[in-house]
């Protein structure tokens, strides 16, 4: 019998001390981000998609078209091809990344002999098809360079024989 | 116009729902004795008990027209419904009985209905010369502290009595054959 | 129509793999008597990736980033366990500094594993703040993990030989605030969740495991440390810097789940201290390893690596045969032993009971399924 | 204006045979059911049949209306413990026989 | 035409304008409680809640309401399609008729039956049988599970919850709720009848289906209970019937135990209406700090603890009734 | 894969318009987590980021009562009869977002000798909106919502937030 | 003419009754105008977990549910002839009425007595005999 109240009294208080978080909380200020209404501003090392750093000093990318990091990739899924500008400089003439099959290791970014790549902040990347999630490095770069208000980089030709001049459609920048 | 008008008088709106709780209460009857689902007999069954609350207080008597709703509905109802789950097969159709069997019932329903039908047609009914108009429910709390305070005690009893031997009975099946 | 015998059939109903208890893609196959269970069968694959068959398809590095996907939760400790195991097998010294990073991150994210698991237990439960609360303490441990290792959740931070990125003074003061912060809260779960009278009935005595069943099942982690066996491999195999701190492992003495889940939460207490522990005693000097190779090629051989994790004991087995790609790497899984007693435990239990042992378990499918 | 008496739920007539066929519908589902709890529905029925007349008479001839109230009161009572007792019989029948036919019931001996 | 003003003038009129008045509150009601039930957990919970959708969401519930009402009803196809169907219309029919006997203050009440409180009581036991129709109808093991466990539980929690408001009415006397409220003239019950109070919410959230006793929908272990195989609107009208439950359950503990209309100088309804969305928030608290019961422990909870103290609180109100 | 949906008996501009207004701003999505994205999901609906300021945050655990299915993870060969199966059984109108690169394309886990995976959730089911990432962080999830929105309605606050600073 | 008071009652809850009853059909109706309709081959098929369903649904409930609806059903009746007996209760029967009182529901106390006894509220799998 005594135990019977007990039990009673004691589950009785222990629901009054739950409550009593709750409503301390209740009352503290929210912890929420307003994330479309502020922009959010990434942990330094944060990884979005990969992307050109730009290299201030020269006012373009590094990237000697070494297909390093594509060879690195798990997942294969960057597509470098270089172009010889002269005799020994190789710039890529096409640098697409196909980022929905990306896992952000960062294996690209460490392996890059130039320290051409970095990841970007890039965080609102929600599309409407498949071919949404694809980057084009380099028109992101220049994106990025008529930001800064530098020269752009001219995407190379393509030597003649290779044909196409233009890089394939939508892509994103 | 006008006889729209006497329709949605008390009277015609009494008359009118009238109409409707006797609709109800044959209407479930007739589901709870004839549908082939069980469970349609327990909603069916559920629906006329609604219904006969309702004659219930065109008899005058709210009280018990409200009881019969939590008792039968509520309770008695809900325990059926459990008997059902309890033995899983029953909400299955049975294969119905040999026509003949049913016209025998229809027949036997119908005989006994004409003849009470008939005798209640003989009867005059008289009421009693002095009525009391007292309708209140204190009274019959009165009544069960008083005169029927034998009855009031020993239905408690009954009550306990029945449940243990429900509890039993249920309880005791499969192992104490 | 009914026929005699025909209802004598067994009553099964699914659970899961689309259930939100069942913590992903498990589905338990129940058979039921009434409201109780009388066979309940994990059916798994549901999210099975073929981890181990790409490791065969992989270079080391290449392989790496999956071990942040098996165990989602605590990928730091499957980071750590992988690249000690090649480490091992290709004779890398990792510098001081970096084993303290990999501890104190790892630790960090132990919590966070645990945060998660009482937050989504008590969803289980039916609880819905205390989830709410836990993941507002998870958020503070994401954002010091972002800082170093650039992702919220899956991981991919160590490397053969260190770490790539060091970690900086804000990191550390947020560390310790954060320390102190959760030290705060405890006080709060314990009112709102330990001493809850509702959340003591539903979790005493409930999914009792013996320590003979441990044994038996080759449980491992909380688990087993639930039922009082004080097995933990920070302290029985020790590996990386834990020797040199101070710790206690906790354990329980009924085996219920109420044991199983005071375990984690002592033991977030524990990591706590050894978090503080090495913050306190960090060396400095460098992050990585001075000669690692650009291609890891060990010579033929196997390794075992095993490592703590926050669901129990995660072994890497690696065969090589002296090639760049592994020949085979086999992944011992915490929450695959674990399961494996549900079986057993969740007979004669409320549909109920199941979600709450079925939680306590703390399941990750994909570690399951590999 | 029709006076109250002419209502037709303001006679006793009308209670009664209403009463009277709830009582027929009962009495079918009894004969014609081979489910032992459509039996028991069926037995409800009537005890309602019952309890309708009772309240009629009640209503309209009486002398004191309370006390018809109570007996209808005992009659749910009543009405109640012989469910109970029904259902735990149908129950336990069930589980001896597993069925609730009717006809496989007249089997239980001893 | 004078008869049709006469008729205005009574009954008829006062139906109507009952019935239009009771259809808006239930809707604004229900509207204003998801609403706030969604704002309250969000500040329990440190986060804002619906804020993007109107101001602080405050028309949230009316999207979702429309969503609903634009939604597809699926019928599965091996449901007992008239019960199924039917069922999420019974559930409505309680509800409803409750607000007929509640008075909002004194002069505010539809009909103020001398049989108000059983009203209430009785009709309720229509909600347990549609909440059986919907589980039993919808043929689905989760929904089964969930319409036997509901209506065990309420069915337990009838026993309870009708002995408690018992003792208020001990003291009363009457089955009018305007007479309750008016016995509270010199203080409210909740003083001389702490226990029922306590008694009465626990049995009034276990009523209603709310955590911690929300079993029949218990997410974690039966999906949605047993409405999971309900779509659209046919779910919105459950979940309706549900919010409009819990103001009802609300106002009965306001006139039983806090007063009713009683408090200076706002009008009555004004206090009338601040008690129970008091209540509300109450049974609110509950549900977002609570974790779920077993369910035999709240069976047995209710036979063991609720109805015994609720019998001694009868029994004792009694005897010092009796030595007063 | 194209969605098949049966028109409406009634079909008014104004009203369709007013519908998908409140379709836009009440997606209930479905308690449905695969894998790790899964995480992301929850700590989407959480305090921090808290979905639920959208109206998107009551998680329904049954179909039949969500509009959305938030694919959050990588999709089985064993699991792809089950999506499917539960996005058939959601009520028209219904969306379906996937969420993190394995639901989009099969992710981290697609490679040539891949036996287990399906390579992408529109592969089953048709997707309205994807969200890239391993996993998306919830910030990703909420645009992936928006764009849903957008959508939708044809209209959105989409760009209205695209130049906040 | 005079309707009894009752009636006009039983008028309201009849009404209201119609009226929660159209109330709750409307949306029902004007759903079904204005939803689109989908298709699919599982459509139509009852939802489990997203698994093809094994069995049928109708569960064998345990022994126990149906103990506790008749344990309800007699405390329901109790409960029936109490809400009288409250009116009158005090009404100058000095002691009597609450010792009749105790005394009914004493006896019916017996039953829970009895049934906590017997181990009605411990659920165990199999209750002796089940
Ligand atoms: S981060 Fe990893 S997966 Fe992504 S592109 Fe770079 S190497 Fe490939
Ligand atoms: S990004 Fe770096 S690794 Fe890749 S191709 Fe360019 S230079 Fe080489
Ligand atoms: S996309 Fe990445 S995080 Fe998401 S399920 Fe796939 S592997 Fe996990």
């Amino acid at each position: 019998m005594v135990t019977y109240f007990k039990e009673i009294l004691t589950g009785f208080y222990s629901l009054l001390a739950g409550m009593a978080v709750t409503i301390k909380y209740f009352v503290k200020p929210i912890v929420t981000v307003q994330y479309p209404r502020q922009k959010l501003s990434m942990s330094p090392a944060y990884r979005g998609h990969t992307e050109f750093v730009l290299d201030l000093e020269t006012g373009t990318h590094r990237c000697i078209a070494c297909e390093m990091c594509a060879r690195i990739c798990p997942s294969q899924l960057i597509t470098v091809e270089g172009v010889k500008i002269d005799p020994k400089k190789k710039v890529p003439r096409k640098y697409v990344i196909e980022y929905q099959y990306c896992s952000l290791c960062g294996l690209c970014v460490e392996s890059c002999p130039t320290k051409a790549l970095k990841f970007s902040e890039e965080y609102r990347l929600a599309g409407f098809s498949r071919e949404d999630c694809v980057v084009d490095l380099l028109a992101r770069l220049q994106a990025q360079q008529q930001r800064a208000g530098l020269a752009v980089t001219p995407r190379p030709e393509a030597r003649r024989e290779e044909g196409e001049a233009k890089p394939e459609g939508e892509v994103k920048g | 116009m006008n006889w729209l008008i006497s329709l949605i008088t008390p009277v015609g709106l009494a008359s009118g729902a009238f109409i409707m709780v006797v609709a109800m209460t044959l209407l479930g009857a007739l589901i709870a004795v004839a549908a082939r689902n069980i469970f349609h007999n327990v909603l069916g069954l559920a629906l006329c008990l609604i219904g006969v609350a309702g004659l219930f207080l065109y008899l005058n008597s709210p009280f018990v027209a409200l009881m019969e709703i939590l008792i039968y509905v509520g309770a008695i109802c809900i325990a059926i419904c459990f008997a059902i789950m309890l033995s899983a097969p029953m909400y299955l159709p049975l294969p119905p009985r040999h026509p003949l069997k049913i016209l025998g019932a229809l027949a036997g329903a119908g005989l006994v209905f004409a003849f009470l039908a008939l005798l209640t047609k003989k009867t005059t009914w008289a009421a009693a010369s002095v009525r009391s108009d007292d309708w209140s429910i204190t009274t019959i709390g009165h009544y069960l502290l008083t005169d029927y305070v034998l009855i009031f005690e020993v239905i408690s009893l009954l009550l306990v009595v029945a449940m243990l031997g429900a509890v039993v009975t249920a309880r005791g099946g499969r192992g104490s054959s | 129509m009914h026929e005699p015998g025909q209802e004598e059939k067994t009553y099964v109903l699914n659970f899961g793999p689309q259930h939100p208890s069942t913590h992903g893609v498990l589905r338990v196959e129940l058979q039921m008597e009434g409201e109780f269970i009388t066979k309940a069968a994990p059916d798994i694959g549901y999210g099975h990736r073929g981890h181990e068959h790409m490791a065969e398809n992989r270079n080391y590095q290449q392989f790496l980033p999956n071990m942040g996907r098996v165990d989602y939760l605590h990928a730091l400790a499957y980071n750590q366990g992988y690249c000690m195991a090649v480490e091992k097998l290709t004779g890398l010294e990792v510098p001081e500094r970096a084993e303290f990073i990999r501890v104190i991150t790892a630790e960090l994210n132990r919590i966070a594993s645990h945060l998660l698991w009482v937050g989504a237990y008590l969803l289980d439960l039916g609880a819905f703040t205390p989830f709410l609360y836990c993941f507002d303490d998870r958020e503070n441990i994401l954002d010091l993990l972002d800082r170093v290792t650039g992702s919220r959740l899956t991981y991919c931070y160590y490397r053969f030989g260190g770490v790539p990125k060091d970690i900086d003074d804000e990191f550390m003061a947020g560390c310790r605030a954060f320390i102190t912060r959760l030290r705060g809260r405890f006080k709060d779960y314990d009112d709102l969740v330990t001493k809850n009278i509702i959340f003591i009935k539903r979790t005493r005595d409930i999914g009792v495991i013996s320590k003979e069943q441990c044994v038996r099942y080759g449980l491992t982690g909380p688990m087993v440390r639930g039922s009082g066996i004080p097995y933990d491999i920070r302290k029985s195999e020790p590996y990386s810097v834990y020797p040199r701190f101070d710790f206690e492992i906790p354990i329980g003495e009924r085996g219920d789940i109420m044991d199983r889940y005071l375990v984690r939460i002592r033991e977030m207490a524990q990591s706590l201290r050894i978090i503080e522990q090495a913050l306190d005693k960090l060396p400095d000097g460098p992050i990585m390893a001075e000669k690692v190779p650009k291609r890891i090629k060990p010579a033929a051989g196997e390794v075992y690596q095993a490592v703590e994790t926050a669901r129990g004991e995660f072994g890497c087995y690696i065969v090589s045969e002296g090639d760049i790609k592994p020949y085979r790497i086999k992944l011992r899984v915490p929450s695959f032993g674990n399961l494996s007693i549900l079986p057993e435990i969740a007979v004669d239990t409320l549909v109920a009971d199941l979600v709450a042992i079925l939680g306590s378990i703390d399941v990750v499918v994909p570690e399951i399924d590999r | 204006m029709e006076s109250a008496r002419m209502l037709v739920f303001n006679q006793l007539e009308t209670y009664l045979y209403l009463a009277l066929m709830l009582f027929a519908i009962g009495l079918y589902g009894v004969l014609a059911r081979r489910n032992l709890i459509a039996v028991l529905i069926s037995v409800e029925l009537i005890l309602n049949a019952a309890s309708i007349n009772f309240m009629a008479f009640n209503r309209f001839l009486a002398p004191t209306p309370a006390v018809g109230q109570v007996i209808t009161l005992f009659i749910m009572a009543v009405a109640a413990a012989e469910a109970a007792i029904a259902l735990s019989i149908i129950v336990a029948v069930y589980r001896k026989l597993r069925s609730v036919n009717i006809e496989q019931a007249t089997e239980l001996r001893g | 035409m004078d008869n049709l003003v006469r008729i205005l003038g009574t009954d008829l009129g006062r139906m109507l304008a009952g019935l239009i008045g009771v259809i808006a509150l239930v809707s604004v009601n229900a509207l204003f409680l998801i609403w706030m039930e969604r704002k309250v957990a969000a500040h329990m919970q440190l986060r804002p809640g619906p804020m993007e959708v109107g101001w602080h969401g405050a028309i949230q519930t009316i999207a979702d309401a429309l969503k609903l009402m634009g939604k597809e009803l699926i019928t599965p196809a091996e449901v007992d399609r008239s019960v199924y169907l039917l069922a999420p219309i019974v559930v409505f029919l309680p509800v409803l008729l409750s607000f007929l006997v509640i008075p909002f203050s004194q002069t505010l009440v539809i009909r103020d039956m001398n049989v108000g409180v059983l009203l209430i009581l009785a009709f309720a036991a229509l909600t347990v049988l549609a909440i059986l129709m919907a589980g039993w109808a919808s043929n689905n093991k989760y929904a089964v599970f969930g319409s036997i466990r509901s209506v065990a539980q309420n069915v337990a929690y009838e026993i309870p919850l009708l002995i408690t408001v018992m003792s208020p009415i001990l003291m009363v006397g009457s089955y009018r709720l305007t007479d309750i409220v008016a016995a509270q003239e010199k203080f409210w019950f909740i003083v001389s009848q702490p226990l029922a109070f306590i008694l009465y919410i626990t049995c009034a959230t276990a009523e209603t289906n709310r955590a911690p006793f929300d079993l029949p929908e218990a997410e974690s272990e039966l999906v949605a209970g047993f409405h999971t195989e309900y779509s659209g609107m046919r779910f919105g009208l459950f979940f309706l019937a549900e919010y409009t439950n819990m103001f009802i359950v609300a106002a009965l503990a306001t006139i039983f135990f806090l007063g009713g209309w009683r408090g200076p100088v706002l009008p009555g309804w004004v206090w009338f209406l601040l008690k129970v969305y008091a209540i509300i928030f109450l049974i609110m608290w509950f549900r977002w700090t609570f974790p779920r019961v077993r369910f035999d422990q709240l069976i047995t909870f209710a036979w063991k603890i609720l109805i015994p103290l609720a019998f001694a609180n009868l029994l004792l109100t009694a005897l010092v009734m009796k030595l007063m | 894969m194209e969605t098949k949906t049966g028109e409406p008996l009634i079909k008014i501009g104004l009203l369709e318009e007013a519908l998908n207004l409140a379709r836009a701003n009440s997606l209930w999505p479905m308690t449905f987590g695969l894998a790790c994205c899964a995480i992301e999901m929850m700590a989407a609906g959480a305090a921090r980021f808290d979905l639920d300021r959208f109206g998107a945050g009551v998680f329904r655990p049954s179909p039949r009562q969500s509009d959305l299915m938030i694919v959050a993870g990588t999709i089985s060969k064993k699991m792809a009869p089950a999506v499917v199966r539960l996005w058939e059984q959601m009520p028209a109108p219904k969306w379906v977002i996937a969420m993190g690169n394995c639901a989009i394309s099969g992710g981290p886990f697609y490679y040539p000798t891949q036996y287990a995976i399906v390579p992408g959730a529109d592969l089953i089911i048709p997707v309205d909106v994807y969200v890239p990432g391993c996993p998306p962080r919830p910030e990703g999830l909420i645009e992936g919502i928006l764009h849903l929105e957008e959508k939708i309605t044809k209209r959105g606050r989409l760009r209205k937030f695209r130049d906040v600073k | 003419m005079e309707i009894p008071e009752a009636l006009r009652d039983f008028s309201y809850v009849l009404v209201f009754l119609v009226a929660a009853g159209l109330f709750a059909l409307g949306p029902l109706i004007i759903a079904h105008l204005i939803a689109p309709r989908s298709f699919g081959a599982a459509r139509d098929e009852i939802y489990e977990c997203g698994m093809p369903i094994l069995g049928g649904a109708w569960i064998q409930v345990a022994v126990i549910y149906y103990l506790f609806a008749l344990l309800f059903l007699a405390f329901d009746v109790d409960v029936l002839f109490l809400f009288p007996v409250l009116l009158a209760y005090g009404k100058g029967y000095v002691w009597r009425d609450f010792i009749e009182i105790v005394i009914f529901i004493g006896i019916l106390s017996l039953v829970i007595v009895y049934a906590w006894g017997r181990g009605v509220f411990t659920w165990k799998r199999k209750p002796e005999n089940l």
